[in-house]
């Protein structure tokens, strides 16, 4: 079933027979099977697939924070085996300093990279602007709702305009029209800075209209089960979401997921 | 049933303090309610002054020996803070060895432990051979008692950040000095500050009982030579003089971590 | 026949010289004599004092000076002693040999190490100006191990017990036969046998029970001193026996000062009193007059002498 | 740079206590060491034994004197014990108490602070007034010395409860108990656990101070009878077998911390 | 532009002119503005509005776990004044104690209310299975996927069958099919025991799916916007989501969506 897509020109990252076991008091949980993925430079590339198949685990194998069990990951031209500092990552769990205001959360990514300070600021102004909390510059996390934290975690991860970003559902607690518009803003950034994106998402819709191509991963353990070349022109408007294309794209992955049998029957 | 109250917002620096101080007065009045008591108990059972001074015998004795017993708190005092300074210099430093190096941890901790179950009056001897009789050997002691709570609640603390903040610090090509700066450390502030606030008593504690062992100022020493003469009412006002020092660097120690842990001060959910 | 329960409290930790209470106890003269008697240890007459005075112990042994000097400060005369246990105060100046501190006069200009409780009762100063020694010229380094301090040459003499603490240093390095303060004009009574006046008014014939097996305990320990340690070891099998031994056999010279030489073990001469309460009242702040021998002692209950 | 390492699973009690024994191993070594340095040092130098005897001295006195320290050190084991025990007992009340109660926080706990700077030694004789010659001192001294951290830690852990758990726990209904039980205990347990670790090693001491002021046995006693007869061998035979004891005493408080907070044994992220 | 739909026959939640505002260090953040919502007894509402907007706050007053500033919550007939512990919640945040396995996490919910553990137990494996999670029954929350969390804190809220459910989010950070599956066991259940619930979600199309009434709320200060009855029939099927009803229904709320001017014109 695994039909590799065309390979992309210059490989960004590449992955290749990566397992990952982790070992609990009852046994063992095989979360990742030989997993085989070429990622270009600049690409936009998407994962989906059912709650728990490994997702997370594979974006953080990528990042060098977890080792793997078995295989290789290659990062340019780099053996990933220590935590990879070239990346922005957003985490499933926003995981934000509660001593530091929203301002100086973001902050912290140019601090700990010894960015000058000042030009780190007026970027990290613009970019809580762009997800609207600008308001909230200087609120604590415990003062933010569940939304406004998580764009907080994104603006963190983009300060530093990284050559690679890692982002867990960054969308995921944020509303269809904030979505879109912060769907648009990362398009037109990944498109302005050259990047590489890694993105995990449970919108089928939102993987498509993203990406240059979506993995599709099957269930315990985690396997790559397709993936699918999206072959719409670039820059992506929100009204494509609406052509035949791309109705047949979601259609095509819906189709695969209900393959997997993560689907009961209808009760 | 439990009942819900609003969070309360961080105040501004000098609007704490002053809460703070305002703060203390139910501790005041229960004091106040104790000394009452004590001075009853003694006045009702007759109880003679060379077994517990009423309070007013010894309010009396401070006021009389007013000069003498704050040039000695000033030894004591300078004594504490020196002390303390050094345990704070040395315990936080150990416990982020311990944190970052398994190894150290397995082989320093259980002498740090051994080195606490010394009792420091059984050793004086060899600290006075080391140190001298002056003011080294108070310091060392000082040190030695306080510096513990200071490196175990320091590990606790640095040993709680998630998994999740370390990866983030990680992922940002954080050094080990930044992780421990910008990560570890804030985390642990509120562990840190329970151990500095056991380390004030202790480190009082200290200087008075080195003062015991050896000493021609201080506190502790108004304490022996009182005792030798048996002026017992003299030995209570330099032990309230101590406690109040102990007591008022307490709440030093609090309003500082108001003034540095600031983001604990919220969310306050009361059950009845 | 029921046992009164009697609890008494040394002066320090038991040694030598308290022997007699651990033959009066052992071979059950106490009992003889209707008492039933627990021994505790102490740590200095101040907390005799106290202990006796707020009756967690009804007899305690400590320095007739130092019931002097508490009465003074503490204002109290509700305790008396009635048995002078060590007559002959065993303070002295103690120095290494090769020290050349053989006479008073040669401490001047010398270190001096000391606990800080010794200074402060005043007999450092009368023995000083008894002699006519200027203490000014005298370095003061105040540490409970001044023993150590000797031995090691930060200082060149402390002021201690001739015996033990005499014996103790010249176990490691040879000293200069100490100056005893008594022999130079300075003798504070020591130990005595002291009680609260009211306990004392209603007990008075078993506190002459008491005091007479003592006085026959004591006759024992001098006609069989070995037998008198293994009393000793055998209620404080932590002390060092050598040790002991070795006090039982010299702290006997301290039972007399030389006007009671002679006279019943107990037997406390006015003389040596008023010489006590005078050297305080010169020395250490007790207000003369304050404090009359009659107030803290009395002959009434030594055994008839034999 | 950092490394990464696995997350080491939690493991079986029993195969746990085997690793935990294993790794005193380390310490083991250091001790080693110093004990031979110390040898070294003593014998090069020359120094006397009423400074500081070697090492081989001590053990020749520790063996030659081993049937009388066992049976002090059971003595002092038995204080410590019992006085640990109402340590906890009183100092996790008193930590609820302060937790739930805004007013016992303001009222009692500047009294607390109080209480621990005043020397417990200038107090003996009060103490020995009030509560005689027999155990019972001992065992005050203990629980005054050592219930102090076990309130301040767990003050801090119970207050450490994120405002979210709490209201899961109204949500339910959970009644204030069952809130302190399920929720707030089970959180702060960690700090708690420090908080007993600076306990023992305070119990320790407690108990050896308690022996010194007026006991006539206990390893306290030991030390002092020995001091007066200048046996310092002796003496420092005594203080070892105290420091075994506070070591041991510590490291079943870690152990037990093992078994019951095995949550918290994951997940390791070594930084180098 | 306050549109009241028609009330529903027997109150069960009835929200009179609520406000909250939360005092911050900064100035006043002003969180809901004059609330008035009344929901029938066995009604299924929705909430949908921009990040932020204050639906996890109401939420929190409903509870009785915040206290509101001004105006008036009953739910049955009391006046909500401190915590209603008659509910089951599902935070926005899974709220899992870490020191309890999933199962024990779900049982907790038993525990402090006293009921028969045994029966409790079977109910948990029961729901754990129902969220298929039965191979995780024993697993620490550290070892658990975003997906597994929050699924655990749904059982968690169900367990106890409450009369009234309040979900903040709760399928956020599930895939596609396995919410789907989630969704119609959820109205199962919730017809079953005829339950009231108040659904947070960012997903318009499920809201349309569940509710019987969808609020629409405007941004901060957050109001109700709109209130939009929707008449499709019950039992509800997947199926339903291809009727031009539906459809129309979430192009309605769309376009109020719009309205609110959340949305920033394409870059
Ligand atoms: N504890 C607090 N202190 C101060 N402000 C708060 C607090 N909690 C929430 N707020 C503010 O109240 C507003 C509403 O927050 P709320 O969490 O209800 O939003 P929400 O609609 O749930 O958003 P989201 O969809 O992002 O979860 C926000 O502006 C937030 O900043
Ligand atoms: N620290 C851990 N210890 C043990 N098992 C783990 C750990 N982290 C993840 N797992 C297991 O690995 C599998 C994959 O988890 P992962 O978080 O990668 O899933 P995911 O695809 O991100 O799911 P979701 O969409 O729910 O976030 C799960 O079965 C999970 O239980
Ligand atoms: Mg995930
Ligand atoms: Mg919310």
């Amino acid at each position: 079933m695994n039909v590799e897509a065309a390979a992309p020109v210059k490989p960004h990252i590449r992955i290749s027979r990566v397992s990952k076991t982790f070992k609990g008091r009852k046994g063992d949980v095989h979360a990742l099977s030989d997993i085989d993925l070429t990622i270009g430079r600049g690409e936009f590339v998407s994962v989906v697939g059912p709650s728990g198949c490994g997702k997370s685990t594979l974006l953080m194998l990528l990042s060098g924070l977890t080792p793997y069990s078995l295989g290789k990951i290659e990062v340019g031209e780099k053996l990933i085996s220590s935590p990879n500092s070239d990346v922005g990552i957003v985490f499933q769990q926003d995981v934000l300093l509660e001593w530091r205001s929203a301002l100086q959360n973001v902050l912290i990514q140019a601090e700990i990279r010894k960015a000058p300070l000042e030009a780190a600021r007026e970027r990290a102004r613009e970019l809580l602007k762009m997800v609207s909390l600008q308001d909230f510059e200087n609120a604590y996390p415990k003062e933010l709702s569940g939304g406004m934290r998580q764009r907080v975690s994104i603006c963190r991860a983009l300060l530093h305009k990284p050559p690679l970003l890692l982002m867990d559902e960054p969308f995921g607690a944020l509303d269809a029209m904030t979505r879109d518009q912060l769907q648009l803003d990362l398009l037109r950034l990944c498109a302005d800075n050259a990047m590489t994106v890694f993105f995990i998402t449970h919108s089928i819709s939102e993987a498509v209209f993203l990406s240059d191509r979506v993995v599709v991963m099957s269930p315990r353990p985690g396997r790559v089960e397709r993936i699918i070349d999206i072959d719409l022109p670039r820059p992506r408007r929100l009204a494509m979401r609406e052509d035949l294309k791309f109705t047949a794209y979601t259609r095509e992955l819906t189709e695969i997921f209900k393959g997997l049998g993560v689907f009961r029957e209808e009760v | 049933m439990a009942t819900i109250t609003e969070a309360a917002p961080p105040a501004h620096p000098l609007r704490l303090s002053l809460r703070v101080l305002g703060n203390i007065s139910p501790a005041f009045w229960t004091l106040v309610l104790l000394v009452v008591l004590w001075e009853l108990a003694v006045q009702i059972n007759q109880v003679p002054v060379y077994i517990l001074p009423a309070p007013s015998r010894v309010a009396a004795e401070i006021i009389d020996y007013w000069p003498r017993l704050m040039i000695n708190a000033g030894v004591t005092v300078s004594e504490i803070l020196i002390g303390f300074g050094c345990a704070i210099a040395v315990g936080v430093p150990l416990a982020v060895l311990v944190t970052y190096s398994r190894v150290a941890e397995r082989a320093i901790y259980p002498l740090i432990v051994a080195s606490q179950t010394i009792p420091k009056v059984a050793i004086a001897p060899l600290l006075m051979a080391w140190f001298g009789y002056g003011l080294t050997p108070k310091i060392v002691i000082v040190v030695l008692l306080s510096f513990f709570p200071i490196v175990i609640n320091s590990v606790v603390g640095l040993k709680a950040s998630s998994a999740e903040m370390l990866y983030l610090a990680q992922s940002m090509g954080a050094t080990p000095w930044q992780t421990f700066w910008k990560f570890r450390l804030p985390q642990a502030l509120p562990y840190i500050f329970a151990g500095l606030k056991l380390a004030t008593v202790l480190a009082v504690i200290g200087a008075v009982v080195a003062e015991f062992i050896g000493a021609d100022r201080g506190l502790g020493y108004v304490i022996v030579v009182a005792g030798s003469s048996f002026n017992i009412a003299r030995q209570f006002a330099a032990i309230i003089v101590i406690s109040a020092i102990g007591m008022v660097f307490f709440v030093i120690i609090e309003l500082l971590e108001r003034l540095v842990v600031p983001w604990k001060n919220t969310a306050v959910v009361a059950s009845e | 026949q029921e046992l009164t329960p009697v609890t008494v409290r040394l002066a320090f930790l038991a040694g030598g010289i308290d022997a007699p209470f651990f033959v009066a106890l052992g071979k059950g003269y106490f009992e003889e004599e209707g008492l039933d008697v627990e021994i505790i240890d102490g740590d200095g007459s101040t907390g005799t004092i106290q202990a006796v005075g707020n009756g967690s112990v009804q007899l305690g042994n400590a320095g007739l000076g130092a019931l002097v000097q508490a009465s003074a400060a503490a204002d109290f005369d509700n305790i008396t002693a009635v048995f002078g246990l060590v007559q002959k105060d065993p303070s002295a100046i103690i120095a290494l040999e090769g020290s050349g501190i053989t006479e008073p006069k040669d401490i001047e200009g010398k270190r001096f190490a000391t606990e800080a409780g010794n200074l402060s009762d005043g007999m450092i100063t009368a023995f000083a100006e008894v002699n006519g020694i200027d203490m000014d010229t005298v370095e003061i380094i105040i540490t409970d191990s001044y023993q150590q301090a000797l031995l090691r040459g930060d200082a060149d003499f402390i002021n201690g017990w001739a015996n033990p603490d005499g014996d103790h240093v010249a176990a490691f390095s040879p000293i200069e036969e100490p100056i005893l303060f008594a022999d130079h004009g300075v003798n504070l009574l020591g130990s005595s046998v002291i009680v609260r006046k009211d306990w004392l008014a209603e007990h008075e014939e078993l506190v002459r029970g008491y005091l007479r097996a003592l006085t026959k305990a004591h006759a024992d320990v001098q006609a069989d001193p070995q037998e008198a340690l293994e009393y000793f070891m055998q209620a404080r099998p932590d002390a060092d026996a050598e040790a002991i031994a070795q006090e039982i056999e010299v702290m006997e010279k301290y039972r007399h000062t030389a006007s009671t030489e002679g006279k019943p073990f107990g037997y406390v001469d006015l003389a040596d009193l008023e010489l006590t309460i005078s050297l305080l009242e010169t020395y250490a702040d007790v207000e003369p007059g304050e404090i009359t021998p009659d107030e803290v002692y009395t002959d009434a209950y030594l055994p008839a002498a034999e």
